[in-house]
């Protein structure tokens, strides 16, 4: 298993724009009140990079992904931070019709279940023309043109996917075609949720295949929103964990993978069997994820799941959420964990 | 009020479409006669033909007899001419000679002669005139049609079996033209009918089969465009409108006041009171209203009544097949506990008298036939009575409630019919004035009235309502309640026989005869049946017999006699028959020919 | 290759919410509003009048002949009819005829059509093209001509018999949406796995099959009693129907025929019934909101 | 295309077998039905005062149109005449077709129920979207209540609501018929304003009573599809609000194809009491009238014919909806 990375900037496009997130809060409204699904997330996407999100469900990866467009849905809504895209700014402060333009047009996202991202009574290519509708595209044939050259180059029968409805394609088919959608109109900052899950073996590599292609030949900055950590560990330089709403470490997929750092990182990993390796090794993560409402509101988020916190019960761990910050041994990877902010400063100490 | 509605509401579009049509179009129906009616079936599928029940042939307007009858109580023979001027009636009543109108014309403007008369009488043998049947020996029956000349016809009647109900059943022939009927009918029908009253009894079989089948073919059969002797022609019919014009050849044309005669549907009482209440019916069939109703409609500028006697009256009949009701006592205590006048003022308080008598005559019948009041009970409420009468029934009273002599609860069921609205309601007031008196009275309802037709035949009832009193003849009065349905029927030889309870449609189940002081061993049913063949003056002798006999015997308590109530507006039209005039128990068409309904001077 | 890994995720159908603890979901849901408790209280006391309200009246029916179509007041608080009754005694002592009828027959139509389209959704083959077709009749048949023709044939002497003969002519969409989810429960494996597990025909119909239909069959049953009361009420206001006591469609049939809709006279006679039946109606309708909301998280406000 | 032809057979087949099961069961139904024809034409008479001697001629040539011999012979040769489309003879219209005498009716009530429907659909989706997008706030509640309200209320309810308000209180509709005598028919402005104008009240009658089902299907269809991801989709590629409700729209309607068949079933049902409270002489007057005579050859007819359209309607609606869903159009079969 190796994680293919050439972060290979591409020189024919414009150089890709990057992508900040500071101390985004993103809360819901229930009957309880309002509950934040993602708190003070600071992420940031280095431009021309892969950057994949891993979490299990409930953890706030999609709503993160989605506030990208600036679509977090009702009744969520942005509470606050800002959300900035190298030539957009900030989209947090963007009109609800600069936002719609920027959707698809400079942001494309590629969709979850995308089975169904398709309306089911139009043929693509219909949807198509919408999409160009939408955006004041007028030059209706290099629409059309430009979205052949992209199928094609996921090898597709163009024409012919193009007087298909939804239901005649196949999965793999259709998440090409929510690619294409995302790509026709030139878009720069690509964000792909869950684009593989539900495929069969061989569509998902393709379609991972696809994906770090047009990534490279287009110039992109994208993020790969997944609770894959194969999917990651395949396309994506940088990986973020997600648990609980935050993000829980950040760093070059490579370390992260070899040698995770936040307790809930390496559970994850950990659960996972190698292809290689012994069955057993393979832990499972005890417990249940957090749900809107059970996700502690001091202390540690993943405090009740924590093999560390379970050992050696830090004070800390129950009175406030830890931050982000850079790990000690100067990789550049961010952690949010008392127990290894500690175990650092001791190594620190040590070595002074 | 109507008029107005409709142009109100086609205003808007008037102003797209165009202007000038609308107004001509209301302006031609203004013409200042127009006279709205009110007729019980109007069908727009129905041929204009008078035989079939649902048609486009209205009496009085486009369809005429020779005669129209008075509806005299007590003379079924009188009548105002109509297509004949005139008639000679021999005197053993056997031989009548019509002269038609000399001026009557067809609409279109052929001559009404006697031709038309002979096709007419041919076509009431296949559609079942009342003096017409087609079979040998038929009491009463016609056996020629002589057409004299052109404007003379001699009817014959079978002179072995006379009935004196054959004139006024001649006369009310209708008369049809014959250069469109003939057509219809095989030139050769008259020797086809005197070979099914004369021939051999199997070429007259055939010929009445062929007769017959003619009849069935006839009576769905009517012609395209009218053609008509009365005073109006058919323009066009709707679901639930009939448009007549006048007929300018008709020979009174003169009498008749208006251009044209809308005909409105006697579909659904609500719908014709809500056009009493608009004012927009100039004159109307009896309609059921209720009394706060009535008042409404009169309240209405123009709206009047005219009112007269009407030959029917509702009555509650027993099953005196079923215990105690065979018992007269139990009979007669039931009329002495029902308050009549109450039960009529709920159920039929603006168009119904409470019966004065339950003696099987309406109060007019009484007094036309001169019947002698002296002698009648009026079963005036008397509780004491009624519990002496229960008591020779051995009927107990237990804590309020009577009982019958086993101990078992003396119920009371009275059947309706939902279809009625009249009986639904008098019939719950009677179950609560017996129910207040200890007597356990319910309502039950047959879904409609056929379901009712048939639950009466089959028996499925103790105590229900029934029109009696049906005149005009006094045989057809009695006939209601000593005829077919009490077990009388009448046998080869003119004589009747009775059959038993649950026999032969005998389902009011009395007794063949019955003693009663002062009248003796009388068999009610023999007594009616002789109504039909004696002359009048017996005829009268016979009748307060029946009525002293049915109103000792209470086979059924008469509630109410229905007034023939007819609502008329004088907004537009004037002249209208006084009340009780015998016209109006004919159509406003006859009261027109005959000189009533004048425009009103503008 | 890539490893495919499911985390273990907290993903549950939103079929089965309805499953643990209804009425106290329901309590909860029907204090949001006031007006779903208004609906409660309403129907509960409608309830109440059809079963006690004929032991108040166990004698004659107060009548004061002299004054028909009175309008309010003291001695009539809703006036009286065409022949002085009191109508308040009239329809609290109609209101258990027309009730008992609609719930019997809406009792008819839930048993009968849920048991009907599980039968069919559950063993399909056979037995469900039979049963289907069987439903089709049902339902194509014209429901309220075949009740006009079955008015002249039945004598709907009591509410039992008049609310079979509507539930048995009613039952036909029921039939059809149960079996479809039935099938459509089947699609999602629920039966497969259940008796995978060994378990029994009847342990599946009534512990898998029975809750995941039972919301939409208790809605239905609610909406069926105002559907039945129209029908009932209906068949008196064209006046084909017989009746033998007093109810509110024979008011409303009564008031229509004595021109209370001409004349205006006696108005209380004619809107008691109905004003009655769109209040009933009304609670109906804002319990099933309330139930709807139990059932379905999906339409529950945000 | 082939795939709507096999449709079609199918439910044509289908349809005739219904419609055989429908008419066997209406005959023996009909033929149980307590009363006898003659006897209720022949007391109808007498009760409008003709005498009973008139009367019973009058009724005698019924007899000739009852139908006569075994059951099974009778049940017999009215199959065979159905199969000529002969509905024997009406015994209400003596001698007159069955099949006119129904068709009179149908043509009114078929025009109503189009009217109807039409009204009752347009404001029925339209306030539905409405309901469901605005389901959070008291618009949508409102909305929502109205439309179980309105969809709760029995059809003569309102109608009676109707006539009193529109014809006694403030009169400015006809009250009973299809159309004025005095105007002369054709097509020409008034006769059109007059048939207009007695259609108005029955044809709101109907639309106000169906509004309500729409108005609920449509709400919570249209909730349906906004959950469906195809709509967060098309927001997140960007399409404008308008495109987006059109692509919601257009779902959302397609189940209400069904409810819609359904819906033209009820409304012949239902004619029966729109068209006795306005008088207005469609097939439910035909059929209460046939009852109320016992005319069995009406009577089937009209069964018949309700059902055919019922059928019918169901058909329609299916091929609509395979018209319009492309799904069923044009199979499964995937592209590669």
């Amino acid at each position: 298993m190796t994680a293919a990375t050439q972060a290979t900037t591409s020189t024919a496009a414009a150089a890709p724009p990057a992508v900040t997130i500071r101390d985004l809060t993103i809360v819901y409204r229930t009957p309880a009140g309002e509950l934040p699904a993602v708190s003070g997330v600071d992420l940031d996407l280095p431009p021309g990079t892969i950057t994949g999100l891993v979490g299990e469900s409930g953890s706030g990866k999609s709503t993160l992904a989605l506030s990208l467009l600036g679509a977090v849905q009702r009744p969520g809504r942005i509470a606050a931070g800002s959300i900035h895209v190298d030539g957009l700014g900030n989209l947090v402060e963007l009109s609800a019709k600069s936002l719609q333009e920027a959707r698809g047009g400079e942001i494309g996202y590629v969709f979850q279940a995308a089975q169904n991202s398709l309306n089911p009574l139009k043929t693509v290519g219909k949807q198509l023309l919408d999409l160009g509708r939408s955006h004041g595209v007028r030059d209706r044939t290099a629409l059309v043109r430009s979205a052949k050259e992209l199928l094609a180059g996921m090898g597709l029968d163009a024409a012919r996917v193009l007087d298909s409805y939804q239901h005649e394609l196949s999965g793999g088919m259709r998440q090409r075609v929510g690619i294409m959608f995302a790509l026709v109109l030139n878009a720069h900052v690509l964000v792909l949720d869950e684009p593989t899950t539900a495929l069969d073996m061989i569509s998902q590599a393709n379609v991972l295949k696809i994906v770090r292609a047009v990534h490279t030949e287009r110039g992109l900055t994208t993020l790969l929103v997944t609770h894959d950590i194969g999917v990651v560990a395949e396309v994506a330089e940088r990986i973020a964990v997600m648990y609980g709403g935050v993000v829980v470490e950040q760093g070059e997929t490579a370390d992260v993978l070899r040698a995770p750092k936040h307790p809930y990182a390496r559970a994850l990993i950990n659960a996972i069997p190698r292809v290689s390796g012994d069955l057993s090794a393979a832990r499972p993560l005890p417990g249940r994820p957090p749900t809107l409402g059970t996700i502690p509101t001091r202390g540690c988020v993943f405090r009740e799941r924590c093999a560390v916190y379970a050992e050696r019960q830090l004070p800390a761990c129950v009175a406030e959420q830890p931050p982000l910050a850079p790990v000690a041994d100067g990789s550049g990877r961010l952690v949010a964990c008392h127990a290894v902010a500690v175990e650092d400063q001791q190594a620190t100490g040590e070595t002074a | 009020m109507r008029r107005t509605a409709v142009a109100a509401t086609a205003l808007a579009l008037c102003a797209t479409l165009a202007a000038t049509s609308c107004s001509s179009s209301s302006s031609s129906s203004k013409g200042g006669g127009t006279f709205t009616a009110i007729l019980t079936q109007i069908d727009s599928k129905a041929p204009i033909n008078p035989y079939n029940q649902s048609t486009n042939s209205f009496r009085g307007y486009n369809a005429m007899m020779l005669g129209w009858s008075k509806n005299t109580a007590t003379d079924p023979n009188k009548f105002y001419p109509a297509i004949a001027k005139s008639w000679e009636l021999s005197p053993d009543g056997t031989k009548l000679t019509v002269h038609i109108q000399p001026n009557a014309k067809w609409s279109d403007g052929k001559p009404v002669t006697g031709d038309d008369l002979k096709l007419s009488a041919a076509v009431a043998y296949a559609e079942g005139g009342s003096a017409f049947a087609a079979i040998p020996g038929t009491a009463g029956g016609t056996v020629d049609v002589k057409v004299i000349d052109d404007k003379t016809v001699e009817f014959d009647q079978n002179a072995t079996k006379p009935l004196n109900t054959w004139f006024a059943n001649v006369m009310t022939m209708y008369v049809l033209p014959a250069h469109v009927w003939s057509a219809q009918v095989p030139s050769d029908i008259w020797d086809t009918i005197h070979t099914a009253l004369t021939g051999s009894a199997a070429d007259a079989k055939t010929a009445q089969d062929t007769i017959t089948a003619l009849g069935k073919k006839l009576i769905g059969w009517g012609p395209d465009k009218d053609v008509s002797a009365g005073p109006f022609t058919l323009t066009r019919v709707t679901t639930s409108e009939a448009l007549l014009t006048k007929n300018k050849n008709f020979y009174d044309a003169d009498k008749i006041a208006p251009s044209q005669v809308v005909i409105k549907n006697y579909q659904d009482n609500s719908t014709i009171v809500n056009l009493l209440l608009k004012g927009e019916i100039d004159g109307s069939v009896y309609v059921a209203v209720s009394q706060s109703q009535l008042d409404k409609i009169l309240a209405v500028k123009g709206n009047q009544v005219v009112s007269g006697a009407s030959p029917v009256q509702a009555s509650l009949v027993f099953n005196e097949s079923k215990k105690p009701f065979d018992n007269v006592h139990v009979r007669r205590g039931l009329a002495y506990l029902i308050d009549r006048a109450q039960v009529t003022k709920v159920g039929e308080s603006s168009s119904g008298k409470a019966s004065p008598y339950p003696a099987g005559l309406t109060a007019a019948q009484i007094q036309g036939w001169g019947v002698s009041t002296s002698g009648l009970n009026a079963y005036s409420v008397d509780t004491a009575k009624a519990a002496t009468e229960f008591q020779q029934a051995g009927l107990k009273q237990a804590g309020g409630k009577w009982t019958l002599p086993d101990g078992k609860p003396f119920t009371v069921p009275i059947q309706t019919t939902s279809d009625f609205n009249d009986w639904t309601s008098g019939a719950s007031n009677v179950a609560a004035q017996l129910q207040a008196a200890g007597v356990d009275a319910k309502v039950t309802a047959s879904s409609d009235y056929a379901t009712y037709l048939a639950d009466l035949a089959a028996g499925k009832f103790t105590v229900s309502w029934w029109l009696t009193a049906l005149g005009p003849s006094a045989y057809n009065i009695y006939q209601r309640l000593y005829g077919a349905a009490n077990g009388w029927t009448l046998g080869t030889g003119g004589g009747v026989a009775h059959s038993a309870a649950g026999q032969s449609g005998n389902w009011m189940g009395e007794a063949e005869s019955a003693d009663v002081s002062g009248l003796g061993t009388v068999n009610p049913g023999e007594l009616t049946n002789q109504l039909s063949q004696v002359p009048p003056d017996q005829q009268k002798q016979i009748v307060a017999k029946l009525a002293a006999f049915t109103n000792d015997q209470v086979p059924a308590i008469a509630m109410w006699d229905y007034v023939n109530q007819n609502f008329v507006n004088t907004n537009r039209f004037t002249g209208f028959p006084p009340n009780d005039a015998d016209v109006l128990r004919q159509p406003q068409g006859v009261w027109m020919q005959l000189g009533y309904i004048k425009a009103k001077a503008k | 290759m890539v490893t495919a890994v499911e985390i273990p995720t907290g993903n549950t159908p939103a079929l089965t919410p309805a499953r643990r603890g209804f009425w106290r979901n329901l309590w909860r849901v029907l204090r949001r509003k006031p007006t779903r408790v208004a609906g409660a209280v309403i129907v509960a006391l409608f309830v109440v009048m059809g079963v006690v309200g004929p032991f108040l009246y166990p004698a004659n029916l107060p009548t004061d002949p002299g004054n028909a179509y009175a309008g309010p007041s003291g001695s009539h608080l809703l006036g009286t009819d065409f022949q002085g009754t009191d109508v308040l005694a009239l329809l609290v002592t109609g209101s258990r005829y027309v009730l008992v009828a609609a719930v019997i027959a809406a009792a008819c139509t839930v048993v009968v059509g849920t048991g009907i389209g599980l039968y069919a959704g559950y063993r399909r083959g056979g037995p469900d093209s039979v049963l289907m077709r069987i439903t089709d009749f049902i339902i194509t048949i014209p429901g309220l001509p075949l009740l006009l023709v079955l008015s002249t044939l039945w004598k709907y002497s009591n509410p039992l018999t008049m609310g079979l003969v509507l539930g048995v002519t009613g039952w036909g969409s029921v039939a059809r949406a149960v079996r479809s989810q039935t099938l459509s429960l089947r699609e999602r494996g629920f039966i497969e796995a259940a008796r995978g597990l060994g378990l029994s025909t009847a342990h599946v119909v009534r512990k898998e099959l029975l809750p995941n239909v039972a919301p939409y069959v208790a809605m239905n049953l609610l909406i069926s009693v105002t559907v039945y009361i129209y029908l009932e009420v209906g068949l008196f206001f064209l006046g084909v129907l017989p009746f033998n006591e007093n109810n509110w469609g024979v008011m409303i049939s009564q008031a229509v025929q004595n021109g209370v809709t001409q004349t205006g006279q006696g108005l209380a006679y004619l809107l008691s019934p109905l004003v009655a039946i769109l209040l009933l109606t009304l609670g109906i309708v804002l319990l099933v909101d309330a139930m709807d909301e139990v059932f379905n998280p999906r339409l529950r406000e945000d | 295309m082939r795939n709507l032809l096999v449709r079609l057979a199918g439910h044509l087949v289908r349809a005739l077998v219904m419609i055989w099961v429908v008419a066997t069961f209406t005959f023996f139904l009909i033929r149980l039905m307590p009363g006898d024809p003659v006897a209720a034409q022949y007391e109808k008479l007498v009760q409008q005062g003709m005498s009973p001697d008139a009367a019973r001629n009058a009724t005698r040539l019924t007899y000739g149109f009852l139908p006569t011999g075994s059951g099974w012979d009778q049940y017999v040769h009215y199959l065979w005449r159905l199969l000529h489309f002969d509905f024997g003879r009406s015994t209400q219209t003596l001698g007159v077709n069955a099949s006119a005498e129904v068709l009179t009716g149908a043509k009114w009530t078929i025009g109503l129920v189009l009217a109807g429907i039409l009204i009752s659909f347009a404001l029925g989706t339209v306030l539905g979207v409405i309901a469901a997008i605005r389901r959070s706030s008291g618009v949508g509640d409102a909305l929502t209540i109205t439309g179980s309200l309105f969809h709760a209320i029995p059809q003569f309810v309102m109608a009676l609501v109707l006539i009193t308000v529109f014809t006694v209180i403030w009169p400015v509709f006809p009250t009973d018929g299809n159309v004025d005598i005095l105007v002369d028919p054709g097509f020409n402005g008034p006769y059109v304003a007059s048939l207009v104008s007695h259609a108005s009240l029955p044809a709101l009658a109907y639309a106000l009573s169906m509004f309500g089902s729409y108005l609920l299907t449509m709400r919570s269809s249209v909730i349906s599809v906004l959950g469906d991801d195809f709509v967060l989709a098309a927001e997140l590629r960007g399409l404008t609000r308008t495109m987006r409700l059109r692509y919601i729209a257009r779902n959302a309607l397609l189940p209400l194809f069904t409810i819609f068949a359904l819906t033209i079933g009820f409304m012949f049902g239902g004619a029966v009491f729109i068209e006795k409270a306005f008088n207005y002489p469609g097939m439910g007057i035909t059929l209460i009238n046939s009852i109320g005579h016992r005319d069995y050859s009406t009577m089937n007819a009209t069964f018949l014919l309700i059902t055919a359209a019922v059928i019918v309607a169901n058909i329609v609606a299916d091929l609509l909806y395979t018209a319009i869903d492309p799904r069923v159009r044009r199979g499964g079969e995937a592209v590669a």
